[in-house]
């Protein structure tokens, strides 16, 4: 653990790269809060309601409180995806003169935000989507310039019985944040990878974390290790999906999959969209809106003249699978799923990843 | 000490010069113009669109197989393949079938209509790769508007290749695509077959499937002739199954034969998803595939 | 009537101002009131029209016209004869609202016998009565605007795409896809019967906006998995009769709510 | 003297709903004057029959687009009175201010979009766009403030879905409800500009002896529940609300009729104003007088002006509800509702006059038996007899035929009808 965390350098970003720790007493952090909101917006997780078993139901949400910082908390119902990937977005607007026109072009982002207290799940998932919106031939500018206006101060968890996080290597975050914090009961153990992030820390009082606090956060760590309940298994995934391509199961969680969509858009990594342009009313103008999409909508791969690629639920259900499971692994060797567990929590069929994978794998679910 | 969060601006400013990975390229739409509409059938016009400012139409090139993005504000933006020669800067012909929102809208605008175009797009056909070997070309339908760009480039550099065979069908002969065009191609020793599936009064041509055609084109062929014979195939989903089946069976290259797929797309660019098959982004690694690739594409085809 | 867009074009192309007409039958006019329910683009929606017959909100009215809005649900003779007399005269025939296209709650009076229904509300009074029938029972419809009522962003969009020629669609994906982007808690953690997640979207999650259940008044999404959400209904420890109780709601979901009540009463036999 | 004349009016325009108006003067005597009502009936009393009653409110708002909201909370009221639910102050106001905005969006709609281009000799007010854009603008904007505070408060401006029984599934944010303070502000400027407008408008001149039903305010002008009043003095609870309406079936019509003391009553903006006058908001009385109007009117036409007069009260009342809802605390928890065997009626002054829901319910909360009695409907047999009345008038004033149909029409629209929603 200690070596990884050593060897590790942050990718992105600018200033320090290695990794800096210290020790923060619980009593601190609502000072480094209210510094860190002097400095900028913070959306934190925040409880919403309660649901019917008086489950309290988190979200994430500007907040400028530290007291509405759930910080001990769950799994939101949906992840911060509006703050990078929001569901509707304008990628250009249109101003209509005469028979001509002009494009216009705004990313959509005024001002860094602070992110209070994100899972390891979810910045594996920013770092997942990196891969792809961020790197590569054809940047994302919409989700790079929110990307790089985020300033992540990551917390550590526990897992709940439907995280699978582990099996999909994201139960750790290596890089991808600010500041990550470690609970060791009346400290936080704080890596610290910005230099941002170390001069707000200098505003607070920390010291150097010792041996024992070195101890005490493997402890932390290998507890966490022991909870984890769902399990997903990996080995040759990639060819068995392959192999097991027409196999019937796909077909009965078809017959169960509502086609609603709702697993991609609690999704942290799910990214696919459809865009559609229209005139306002008064022909002055046109917008072109980016809306987020679901593989699992009948008509995402329909074309002009109606041929639809994937009339039936249960083969788009299967692709949504190859794309995270397959894929992605493929093209970087890591699934495009952080095991976060909330499509399986969200769907109402009840169809989760952990028994869809097993079932493939002639496992029985 | 300063503790706020910096802000971090992305975009590059204003430089001409447009990389693939300057975010910026993302949106960037060339401003250009139809200057010229020509009405193949009537469903389908090969528009000549012009990017306007000079200095980027220098910039502008492309390969045989590439698309572009065509975009009218407020009406849709769509995926064409480019059928044009690449000999020609800033300056391409789309041949466009009225369909939907943004192909209906097309087939009202005049000459001079501002449109956008982003691009271009997708991988091509290796041309260079091609000197020295047999071409075989076959087309369906609204196929033949991608292999436009090839037949001109064969037709520019006719020296280079051996056999040239265009095998062309369609519905009926008032679907033909640049009919005006066939005597041209031949003048420049190029074979061309046509095939319809139902006849009429005025055509006294073959008349059935495109895989009779096909068959008594190869069936005149040396044994030779197919392993140094590139292959063209595009057109509907149905028509590569067949086509490429009878090719292969005569033993033409797996690595030697491209298909042209056609998916929903959004974006051009791999980020929307929804032109991928199995999980292959057809826009990036396509639209132009060896066969061989697209054998191992789940749900291809 | 404002001839703001007569002789116009966008992007050089002509636009189709066509020559409007609206219309009711059984109803409760509240679609053809969302028509001008917004106040702050009334006047530009209304240049991309030329109304010509709106009795609700103008005097005068004539036969010529090329499309007709028609609101409500047919039951009896002279509304059937009128329907067939607009379908003769429009161009273009659009249902407007869920009456139009499904019915509406007017069937809901269908569950009993006719003369029963008319005896309780009449008494021995000859009142004409037949079942509550959508147009397209009668008609060729060419559109459907969904929705009890509709929304008018989507009538404004349906006019704009009129003028512009451009199609006109609605989602096919059902409502969860709209709750889900608008950051909702989902009903069912509510303990809150919803069918969100087979009801064509569009209404851009009108209720779970304000946390209640949809009532499917836009009629089944297409590809709509009904079986299985009455099964998670019932799993999710609602009584068959709320569910059925929403199937039927807006006739929309009628194959659906016969279907319900048919397995109902072989279960129960 | 005028001898024949024959109007024949199919499908009056400009109200909500079908109604036909025939006239026939022969040899110089009105032979025939006739309001008939010819709007199919969707049954609601039946439909609803066997429902559970979580879907009634939402059902049998259904009966009319206008005022949905008014049809609801009736409803509401109906089932809370039957299951002996009591609501929070905090709903109480909530849903008072959603009737105020109904009043208003429903009032403007009638001034401006219905009744005022027959004082303008047009059509309709499409012509006014262009004519007039400054007095359409302003209309706009009174009927979008409406609108949206009730899109704020009831979840949508119509059908709304947050009303239910026991209270709101949901509640406004502060912020959201803190920049119609100004809207309000402003459109009591705007009130008072319509009222220069249809101040410059000339009332015919008719007026007809007329019993007046409405809510009995106590201790402010009356909208939601309460004991019933006539001007002819008679006074009732609430739930002996079929004693004041008294409804029988007519062949000349598909909606009911209704009477009391005499052989027709009125209802709407013109009785609540002549049995509640001095419960009305100083400025709205203000209003009222300078337009002479005052307790007991009996001119018909003068509905319009009172509807005016409401507007100004609703608008100066909705201020005074906003700051308290701004100053107290915007939570609550929705309660349990456990329906019980029993009956309910809910009393609401909807727009055009005083609205009953009734329903009983079996002990498992399903509909026994449902009524609904609607405004429209207790007014038309005042309607017929003012159209006699009018044409009888008419006559021996020697009008024109033209001038004797727009009359016959204006009387029509001057009580707003919704005629639909009569039907039911
Ligand atoms: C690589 C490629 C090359 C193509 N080349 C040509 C060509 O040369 N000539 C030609 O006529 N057509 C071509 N097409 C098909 C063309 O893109 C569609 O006909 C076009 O998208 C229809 O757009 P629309 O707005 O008129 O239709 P709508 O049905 O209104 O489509 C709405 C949107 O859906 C998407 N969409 C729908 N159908 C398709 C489709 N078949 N392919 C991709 N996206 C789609 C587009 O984003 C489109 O804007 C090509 C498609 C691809 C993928
Ligand atoms: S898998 Fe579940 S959440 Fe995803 S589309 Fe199907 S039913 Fe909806
Ligand atoms: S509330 Fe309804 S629409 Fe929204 S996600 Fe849940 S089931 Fe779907
Ligand atoms: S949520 Fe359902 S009931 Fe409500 S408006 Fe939308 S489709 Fe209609």
């Amino acid at each position: 653990m200690k070596k990884r965390a050593r060897r590790h350098r942050r990718e992105e970003g600018h200033g320090r790269t290695d990794m800096i720790f210290r020790t923060l007493g619980k009593a601190e952090l609502p000072k480094l809060f209210g510094v860190m909101a002097a400095g900028g917006k913070i959306v934190a997780p925040v409880e919403a309601g309660r649901d019917r078993e008086n489950r309290p139901v988190y979200v994430f949400r500007e907040t400028a409180r530290f007291e509405e910082a759930a910080l001990s908390y769950t799994t939101t119902k949906l992840p911060a995806k509006r703050y990078f990937l929001p569901y509707r977005e304008d990628l250009a607007t249109f101003r209509i003169e005469g028979d001509d026109w002009q494009k216009l072009v705004d990313y959509n982002v005024d001002r860094p935000r602070i992110f209070f207290g994100l899972h390891p799940c979810d910045i594996n998932a920013l770092n997942r989507l990196d891969k792809v919106l961020l790197n590569g031939v054809y940047p994302m500018p919409y989700y790079v310039a929110k990307r790089k206006n985020m300033f992540i101060v990551g917390i550590d968890c526990l897992p709940q019985p439907y995280c699978f996080c582990r099996s999909m290597g994201a139960d750790t975050a290596l890089h991808g944040f600010d500041m990550f914090l470690t609970d060791l009961g009346d400290d936080y153990f704080v890596e610290i990878l910005s230099d941002t992030a170390y001069n707000f820390l200098r505003c607070v009082r920390t010291s150097e974390p010792g041996e024992d606090d070195h101890a005490r956060y493997m402890k932390a760590v290998s507890r966490k290790n022991d909870k984890f309940i769902a399990h997903v298994d990996t080995t040759d995934l990639t060819k068995i999906l392959d192999m097991e391509f027409q196999s019937e199961v796909w077909k009965q969680w078809g017959d169960r999959c509502l086609a609603c969509g709702t697993c991609a858009n609690v999704c942290p990594t799910c990214y696919c969209y459809g865009v559609e342009e229209t005139v306002s009313v008064d022909l002055g103008s046109a917008r072109k809106t980016k809306t987020l999409y679901s593989c699992n909508l009948l008509d995402f791969a329909e074309v002009a003249g109606g041929h639809n690629f994937r009339p039936e639920r249960h083969v788009r259900l299967k692709y949504r699978y190859y794309h995270k499971h397959r894929g992605f692994v493929e093209a970087y060797e890591e699934p495009l799923c952080v095991g976060c567990g909330r499509c399986g929590e969200s769907c109402l069929a009840g169809i989760t990843v952990p028994e869809v994978i097993a079932s493939v794998r002639g496992e029985g679910a | 000490m300063e503790t706020g969060v910096k802000f971090t601006d992305i975009s590059l400013g204003r430089s001409k010069e447009r990389r693939r990975d300057d975010p910026n390229t993302f949106e960037y739409t060339y401003k250009a113009e139809i200057t010229n509409i020509h009405r193949l059938t009537p469903k389908e016009s090969l528009y000549r669109i012009q990017i306007l400012d000079p200095e980027e139409r220098i910039r502008f090139t492309f390969s045989p197989g590439q698309f572009v993005m065509l975009e009218l504000p407020g009406i849709g933006e769509a995926p064409f393949s480019i059928s044009s020669p690449p000999s020609r800067h800033g300056d391409v012909e789309l041949c466009i079938r009225s369909v939907g929102n943004l192909t209906n809208f097309l087939s009202k605008v005049g000459r001079g209509a501002r449109v956008g175009i982003r691009g271009p797009f997708g991988t091509s056909f290796p041309t260079w790769e091609m000197h020295g070997q047999n071409v075989l070309l076959v087309a369906g339908g609204l196929g033949l508007a991608p292999l436009r760009t090839p037949i001109a480039y064969v037709q520019e550099n006719r020296s280079r290749f051996g056999d040239a065979d265009i095998v062309y069908g369609t519905k009926d002969p008032s679907q033909l695509l640049f009919t005006y065009q066939y005597d041209m191609w031949r003048a420049d020793d190029i074979n061309l077959r046509l095939i319809v599936e139902k006849g009429g009064p005025s055509w006294d041509g073959p008349v059935g499937m495109i895989t009779t055609a096909l068959d008594e084109i190869l069936a005149a062929k040396p044994p030779s002739y197919f392993q140094k014979t590139f292959a063209i195939v595009c057109g509907p989903p149905v028509m590569f199954k067949f086509v490429c089946t009878m090719l292969n069976e005569r033993e033409v290259p797996m690595q030697k034969m491209f298909v042209s797929l056609e998916r929903r797309m959004h974006c051009g660019m791999g980020k929307c998803c929804r032109c991928n098959v199995g999980s292959t982004y057809t826009c990036l690694k396509g639209p132009v595939f060896d066969y061989w690739t697209v054998m191992n594409l789940k749900e291809a085809i | 009537m404002t001839d703001r867009n007569a002789g116009g074009t966008f992007l050089g192309v002509p636009l189709y101002r066509p020559r409007t007409a609206f219309f009711e039958l059984a109803s409760c006019e509240g679609c053809q009131l969302q028509v001008l329910n917004n106040e702050a683009t009334l006047a530009p929606f209304l240049g991309l029209l030329e109304i010509v017959n709106f009795r609700e909100a103008m005097t005068g009215g004539t036969d010529d016209y090329e499309i007709a809005f028609v609101e409500g649900s047919v039951s009896r003779k002279d509304e059937e004869d009128l329907l067939k007399e607009i379908r003769g005269n429009a161009r273009v025939l659009v249902a407007l609202g869920s009456c139009a296209c499904f019915g509406g709650v007017n069937r809901l009076k269908d569950r009993f016998d006719p003369d029963w229904t008319r005896k309780t509300v009449y008494g021995e009074a000859p009142v004409e009565s037949g079942r509550a029938r959508p147009l397209e029972d009668l008609v060729a419809v060419d559109l459907k605007i969904y929705g009890c009522p509709v929304k008018k962003e989507e009538v404004e969009k349906v006019v704009t795409n009129i003028a512009l020629g451009k199609a006109v669609v609605s989602p096919k994906y059902p409502v969860c896809m709209e709750c889900k982007a608008n950051e909702n808690i989902c009903l069912f953690d509510l303990g809150e019967p919803c069918l969100g997640p087979v009801t064509r979207a569009g209404c851009d999650s009108w209720c779970p906006n304000s946390r209640a259940g949809c009532w499917g008044c836009r009629g089944p999404a297409e590809d709509a998995n009904v079986e299985q959400l009455e099964k998670i209904m019932q799993e999710h420890g609602f009584a068959q009769e709320t569910i059925l109780d929403r199937l039927e709601c807006f006739g929309g979901f009628a194959r659906f709510a016969e279907a319900f009540r048919r397995r109902r009463r072989e279960g129960a036999e | 003297m005028k001898v024949d004349c024959r109007i024949d009016i199919r499908n009056l325009t400009r109200v909500e709903g079908h109604g036909n108006i025939l006239i026939r003067i022969h040899d110089g005597r009105v032979q025939e004057a006739r309001w008939e009502v010819v709007e199919t009936p969707r049954f609601f009393e039946a439909m609803l029959v066997g429902k559970r009653w979580e879907n009634v409110p939402w059902i049998c708002g259904r009966i009319c687009g206008i005022c949905s909201v008014g049809h609801t909370l009736a409803s509401i009221r109906a089932i809370e009175h039957a299951f002996g639910i009591v609501p929070s102050g905090l709903t109480e106001k909530l849903r008072l201010l959603l009737k105020h905005m109904e009043t208003l969006q429903s009032h403007i709609l009638h001034l401006y979009f219905l009744s005022a281009p027959d004082y303008l000799a047009a059509g309709s007010v499409f012509p006014l766009i262009e004519s007039s854009p400054d007095v359409v603008a302003r209309a706009m904007r009174i009927k979008q403030l409406a609108n949206d505070l009730v899109d704020s408060v009831g979840g949508r401006r119509m059908h709304p879905t947050r009303t239910v029984v026991g209270g709101f599934t949901m509640l406004p944010e502060k912020e959201e409800l803190v920049p119609f303070r100004d809207r309000l502000k402003k459109a009591v400027d705007d009130l008072l500009m319509t009222a220069v407008l249809f101040g410059s408008f000339a009332v015919p001149e008719f007026s007809r002896e007329t019993e007046y039903v409405s809510l009995k305010g106590v201790a402010d002008y009356p909208f939601i529940g309460g004991d019933l009043v006539s001007t002819d003095g008679v006074l009732r609870g609430e739930d002996e609300y079929r004693e004041m309406t008294n409804e029988y079936i007519v062949p000349q019509s598909t909606a009911k009729w209704a009477r009391l003391s005499r052989a027709s009553f009125a209802v709407g903006a013109l009785a609540r104003l002549n049995n509640n006058f001095d419960l009305l908001h100083p400025l709205a009385k203000e209003v009222a007088l300078n337009f002479r109007l005052r307790p007991v009117q009996h001119n018909p036409f003068m509905n319009v002006t009172a509807q005016l007069v409401e507007c100004v009260h609703v608008v100066m009342r909705s201020m005074d509800l906003l700051e308290e809802l701004l100053d107290g605390e915007l939570r609550e928890a929705r309660p349990k509702v456990s329906p019980k065997a029993g009956a309910g009626v809910g009393a609401v002054e909807v727009p055009r006059g005083i609205l009953y829901h009734y329903y009983e319910f079996d002990d498992t909360g399903h509909v026994r038996k449902c009524d609904c009695v609607i405004p429209t409907g207790q007014n038309h047999a005042n309607i017929q007899h003012d159209l006699e009345e009018l044409a009888a008038d008419c006559l021996r004033k020697g009008m024109d035929d033209g001038r004797i149909e727009l009359l016959a029409q204006m009387l029509v629209r001057a009580y707003d009808p919704c005629i639909s929603c009569s039907v039911h």
